[in-house]
């Protein structure tokens, strides 16, 4: 047995417990150190399999500045709110998410192979670099989903700042 | 005579903001200090001397020789052999104090006569240290000497008695008896804070 | 059995780092206070060994036999487990931290660190970032308004500097062209090569960067005592009390003093005046003086008010940043 | 500062002809009937002939044969033609009219007037305890509560075994102590229903209180929308224990008052005892009492200054003002013979002379301290983050200085010039030069450079004391020429007069004269004011204390709403309180 093969196994074996830890946990903030967990778990994942860049920025990005943003409000919220659960919407959520599941069966079966592999084989990944590789086929090929993707960002942060300052501004409209 | 006067605000100018001027000023002011010698006295091993006026626990003069005249006068209705305590029961402490209950004092007649002091109890808890019986003392007899390490563990221990009140006199008297009435003994542990005065 | 020698190895070496790390921090305990003593004109610990060279190891005993109490109502779980949170992400960033060059000792070759990732830096941001979950989740867990308060305040600071952390790191990466601070390293050569020189602006963002996230003043609003008592940490006792100003104060201080070093001053690149162990004197001297400066400004300046230190954040650091990524890509370009 | 005159109060009478007018040199009071009292004070304050806008005092005093019972006494000063005017009026059916839409100072001392008198106010918004918890019975101000209280709550002392002898005067049963429920009970009283999220309790015992204090900030997230703040932890009747003492008794309680100045108290509560006997203080002990009021000033202002930054998060500071402050309390120590409660004053002069080296030792502070005041500004005035953190924080008007009768360097600090110094000087401060400081905006900010000038200018007046008393080095420090002055030790040991005198004044007091007085002191932390009405014996009637910080701190509630937790720590280190004082 390789150690990579025991770290695979051992990450995703426990990046699906906490995922089901996500879903049963009644108590909310539980729910959330699962989905901690689960993200620190897959970007292990990508460790092992040499993707560490991936890796690293999805603790950064995943688990830390996103999460942050869940615990902050889940911490504001009074935990009587955080425990209820209505049985009316657990229905709801088994087919939806059944359905979910099929797409994304579908997805890893057939976008496995229809995906580009081989681009870069391990040998060049050695010898540029993780970082490289990525940012290559970001402003290569991908280049226009990437420049509309931050034209949307930078739309959806600057609604974001207008919202902000109105409600601002309505507050010490009331003072007065 | 007397004056009125606005403070000014002194605000940070646009190049002390940019180059962080008041922090670096702090920041030399700390670093400034970490270079002086220390100032703690260490305590356990070095004791400042207190001032001779200094109001610790109380003591009990005892007959030396030393006596006021009121003492002589005072001292004929009285029994007390020598280094023993001065007190003549003339609960003018008592009076004094404004917590007179920390006070036990109790005299008795002796066949003779005389009088004898046979109990003399303050009780240190309920004590203001405020120097009062000692004003009031009509005999020189109850002082306030230099020792304060007197905690206890239980209530009855910070109670004083007479004779140990006494001991304590005759050795302060011993160790100060002489000492001019000066703000403090100048000493090494007082440098430490002080540095070097200039004494007239 | 390969496969066991390199699992050994690799356990030997954590274990060293760890339990060095471990009497480190107990003993930059001892230098802080020493230091904060002797700014403030008092000696400091004095009794226990010469001039308190054991009060840490006492401190530790102490800390250690305590009795450990655990409020009712909070969430057993959560609340032992924050303290772990944030402690053991803190020291996990050590894998990722060359402390100097490779040497070659009686025919071993001894690698300073546990392994060299081409992304060593997002890597060690990453696990940094994550050890505040353990404040956040001591806050609430505590199920008391003071550390409440505390959590939340640490999570409106953190949000605000990692982000302008991870800017202000983006000038010296562009410099050295590489995530590896091995690399990043060697890209600085000779006492004008530090990026120091170059990236002023990255440096001073970066001071307070470092201050917001290990919590000391002008930005330790999450335990300012006169406010909030002792903030996240209130209810905590013991041992579990004691993890987090160590995972706080000490190895996460230490830890970023040493990225600071390795981004900024040039890591353990220096005259080889010290013989076969030059690189880490010199990289241990660099790291001492930042780590101290940290301690200086501590002991220095006042608190600011959270709302205030959210505002530095981004309406001062951040475009700060986004000026200096300007301004480097430009020269860089130009540069070739 | 003067009395209203006669011939104002003439006019007054004009107007209102049933009022009764009482001047004298010690005291121009107008007694008037309850139903005008409203009237005559609105008057009062709108007036343009009188101005009396600012709020001193309010108390009362018990008269139990009297009939009403209760006496109502309102102190006012007039910021315009600079003085005072004590109102009287009787509380019929033990009910007054609330004075809280005239002045909004007037709440607290309503409250503590029912809370000691149980004396009922008609229009009070929330007339609860002021000191005491809800649901307990007595008022312990009234004539017919005991002064040891009554005690009937068995309390044994935790660490004396069941077996031993205790100190004779152990007594297991105190006075009633309130209860978890009682505290409840207070606190709910206080916040009929929360308003925001969460009720957070910052204190009874806090590091950011200063002291015992128990403030209740009703929080919406961070930022404070309701406060009320719950005194009494440090309670201890010094008013109600000052009645059964004689004159001198009472100085060492006025020590543990406001513990961090006991000499200016001290020497407030001199004087006024002083002005009621007509005693003449020599010469040196009145330079000696204004030397040591200023370097008491000093160290109480270094302390407040250490704990404010602090509180700020600038811990250096404050071992930095505490290296001062131990030379401060050294010198204290070496003349005084205590560091803290020093009790150093007597009626008629002060304890001792002076000792040898004294001066020698004011004069090394003196000339070293003015450049580690320089060090603490260079820390601090232009530090980004100290000015961020300071200024625009609790801003005061100067209405609200005059509404809530503020003194001292909170006062100074919004621009009004009120200073008892300057005002109405006592001992020497007639004598020496100094600026006061006055602050522009009010906020935070002017109140620490006040009171930062206020220690150099103290340090002025040290020196001038220093260069006066060298020359006046055998003046006598007591007058004991006086028939109220009790003897020093010496005499006492060598005069059978002097010892009949003291024997004679230690049991039965000082028999001042039949009157009322209010003098006051210019205390580090506001005008400390005594209010004493002796009836001839040895002991005072009525001893009211007019703290500054009792009154200072009233405002806090209402600037600190809408703002953050952390701003109340600000707020409440430079409004400075004292729990000791407030609470008395």
């Amino acid at each position: 047995m390789d150690l990579s093969v025991i770290a695979f196994w051992s990450f995703s074996t426990l990046a699906v417990l906490s995922a089901i830890g996500v879903v049963f946990f009644k108590n909310i903030i539980y729910s959330v150190l699962s989905l901690i967990s689960t993200l620190i778990m897959v970007s292990g994942l990508f460790f092992t399999l040499g993707a560490e860049l991936v890796g690293a920025l999805q603790i950064l990005i995943y688990a830390v500045a996103i999460v942050v943003f869940y615990v902050l409000v889940i911490s504001t919220v009074p935990e009587y709110k955080g425990k209820a659960i209505d049985p009316k919407y657990m229905l709801l959520s088994l087919p939806v998410g059944f359905l979910l599941f099929l797409e994304l069966a579908y997805v890893s079966v057939y976008g496995a192979w229809a995906s580009n592999t081989g681009i870069f084989k391990p040998e060049v990944l050695n010898e540029i670099g993780n970082v490289k590789a990525v940012s290559t086929i970001l402003f290569t090929k991908f280049l226009f989903p990437f420049e509309v993707a931050s034209l949307i960002l930078l739309v959806a942060m600057i609604g974001a700042i207008i919202l902000g300052r109105k409600e601002q501004v309505m507050d010490e409209e009331e003072v007065k | 005579m007397v004056k009125v006067r606005y403070v000014e605000r002194p605000t940070l100018s646009t190049v002390e903001k940019i180059f962080f001027i008041d922090f670096v000023y702090g920041l030399k002011t700390t670093i400034r200090n970490f270079f002086r010698k220390t100032i703690t006295t260490i305590y356990p091993k070095e004791k400042l001397v207190p001032p001779k006026r200094f109001r610790g626990t109380h003591a009990h003069r005892a007959k030396d020789g030393n006596e006021p005249p009121s003492f002589v006068v005072l001292a004929k209705f009285m029994e007390i052999h020598d280094y023993e305590s001065r007190c003549v029961a003339c609960y003018m402490c008592q009076q004094a104090c404004p917590m007179p209950t920390l006070f036990k004092i109790e005299a008795e007649q002796l066949p003779n006569g005389k009088k004898r002091v046979t109990t003399f109890d303050m009780n240190l808890l309920n004590c203001l240290y405020c120097g009062l019986c000692v004003d009031a003392c009509p005999v020189d007899c109850i002082i306030m000497t230099d020792e304060f390490e007197n905690a206890g563990e239980r209530r009855n221990q910070c109670v004083i008695h007479k004779d140990d009140m006494t001991e304590r006199g005759i050795s302060f008297d011993r160790r100060r008896g002489n000492e001019p009435d000066r703000i403090w003994i100048d000493d090494k542990a007082r440098e430490k804070l002080w540095g070097q005065i200039e004494w007239t | 059995m390969e496969l066991i020698g390199v699992i050994l190895g690799l356990v030997v070496k954590s274990v060293i780092f760890v339990i060095g790390m471990f009497l480190l921090a107990a003993y930059l305990t001892l230098v802080e206070r020493k230091f904060a003593g002797h700014i403030q004109q008092r000696p400091g610990p004095l009794h226990v060994g010469f001039h308190g060279l054991l009060q840490p190891i006492a401190d530790a005993l102490k800390v250690i036999t305590k009795e450990d109490l655990v409020p009712d109502f909070v969430d057993k779980l959560l609340f032992y487990m924050a303290s772990l949170l944030a402690f053991v992400p803190a020291i996990m960033i050590l894998a990722v931290i060359p402390f100097g060059e490779k040497i070659t000792l009686f025919g071993y070759e001894l690698k300073p660190y546990i392994t060299d990732l081409n992304v060593g830096l997002i890597l060690a941001l990453a696990l940094g970032s994550i050890s505040i979950y353990g404040v956040i989740f001591a806050g609430w867990a505590s199920n008391s308004k003071y550390p409440m308060i505390g959590g939340l305040r640490k999570a409106a600071v953190l949000i605000g500097y990692e982000v302008a952390l991870g800017f202000a790191l983006v000038g010296p990466i562009m410099m050295a062209g590489s995530f590896s601070l091995r690399e990043i390293v060697e890209a600085q050569q000779g006492f004008f090569g530090a990026f120091i020189w170059y990236q002023p602006i990255a440096f001073i963002v970066f001071l307070f960067a470092i201050l917001a996230e290990t919590g000391r003043t002008p930005f330790d609003v999450q335990e300012a005592e006169a406010e909030l008592v002792s903030g996240y940490n209130t209810e905590y006792s013991g041992m579990k009390f004691g993890l987090f100003p160590l995972a706080e104060w000490y190895i996460a201080t230490f830890v970023l003093s040493a990225i600071a070093v390795i981004l900024f001053f040039g890591g353990w690149n220096g005259p080889h005046i010290f013989g076969p162990f030059s690189s880490y004197i010199w990289f241990l001297l660099k790291l001492g003086i930042v780590f101290m400066f940290l301690l200086w400004v501590h002991w220095t300046l006042p608190r600011y008010r959270v709302d205030q230190i959210t505002e530095l954040a981004w309406k001062v650091m951040l475009p700060l940043t986004f000026i200096n990524i300007f301004l480097t890509a430009f020269i860089v370009v130009i540069k070739g | 500062m003067p009395w209203i005159k006669e011939e104002k109060l003439e006019t007054l009478k004009r107007l209102f002809p049933n009022i009764k007018i009482e001047c004298n040199e010690k005291i121009s009071s107008i007694e008037v009937e309850k139903g005008q009292i409203l009237e005559i004070l609105e008057f009062l304050k709108t007036s343009e002939d009188f101005g009396f806008q600012m709020f001193i005092d309010f108390t009362c005093v018990d008269y139990p044969l009297h009939k009403p019972r209760f006496q109502g006494v309102y102190i006012l000063y007039s910021p315009e033609f600079k003085e005072r005017i004590v109102v009287k009026t009787w509380a019929t059916d033990d009910t007054l009219p609330s004075l809280i839409h005239l002045w909004k100072g007037a709440k607290w001392a309503e409250r503590e007037a029912y809370d000691m008198f149980g004396v009922t106010f008609e229009g009070h918004d929330n007339l609860v305890r002021m000191f005491m918890w809800e649901g307990y019975k007595y008022f312990p101000l009234r004539k017919d509560f005991p002064k040891e209280g009554i005690a009937d709550t068995y309390l044994p002392s935790l660490n004396e075994p069941e077996n031993s002898i205790p100190s004779h005067d152990y007594n297991p049963y105190h006075t009633q102590l309130p209860t978890i429920e009682d505290l409840e009970n207070t606190e709910k009283k206080r916040f009929e229903k929360k308003q925001a999220q969460i009720v957070l309790n910052w204190g009874p015992l806090h590091p950011g209180t200063h002291g015992t204090i128990w403030f209740l900030f009703d929080m919406e997230g961070e930022v404070i929308k309701h406060c009320d703040i719950i005194l009494g932890q440090l309670h201890r009747g010094i008013e109600k224990l000052s009645e059964d003492l004689t004159y001198t008794q009472i100085i060492p309680y006025t020590d543990r008052m406001d513990y961090i100045s006991a000499i200016c108290s001290n020497v407030a509560y001199v004087n006024a005892v002083e002005k009621l006997l007509d005693i003449e203080v020599p010469e040196k002990a009145k330079w000696i009492r204004t030397m040591m009021c200023e370097l008491q000033r000093i160290n109480s202002h270094l302390l407040w200054l250490g704990t404010f930054a602090l509180d700020l998060g600038a811990l250096t500071i404050f071992l930095y003002t505490f290296r001062e402050r131990e030379k401060l309390m050294d010198i204290i120590e070496g003349i005084a013979g205590i560091r803290l409660n020093s009790s150093f004053m007597r009626i008629g002069g002060v304890r001792y002379d002076l000792p040898e080296g004294a001066l020698d030792v004011i004069k090394h502070f003196t000339k070293d301290f003015p450049s580690k005041i320089k060090e603490y500004e260079t820390i601090l005035t232009k530090n980004r983050i100290w000015q961020r953190r300071n200024i625009g924080v609790g801003v005061i008007k100067e209405e609200d200085v005059y509404q809530y009768g503020l003194t001292g360097s909170v006062a100074r600090g919004s621009g009004v010039p009120y200073d008892i110094r300057m005002l109405q000087p006592t001992d020497a401060y007639d004598k020496v030069d100094f600026e006061i400081p006055l602050g522009t905006v009010g906020d935070s900010y002017d109140r620490y450079l006040v009171r930062m000038e206020e220690m150099k200018q103290s340090l002025e007046i040290v020196k001038q004391c220093v260069k006066q008393l060298e020359k006046i080095k055998d003046d006598k420090y007591l007058a004991t020429d006086n028939p109220y002055v009790l003897p020093t030790l010496q005499e006492t040991f060598i005069s059978i007069e002097a010892m009949v005198k003291d024997f004679n004044l230690r049991i039965y007091g000082e028999q001042t004269p039949e009157g009322e007085i209010y003098l006051s002191g210019e205390n580090p932390r506001g005008e400390l004011g005594f209010f004493i009405v002796s009836k001839g014996e040895g002991k005072p009637y009525r001893l009211r204390i007019r703290s500054g910080a009792f009154y200072n701190l009233q405002v806090f509630p209402e600037l600190i709403e809408g703002r953050t937790i952390a701003d109340a720590v600000v707020l409440l280190g430079s409004l400075d309180p004292v729990v000791g004082e407030t609470d008395r």
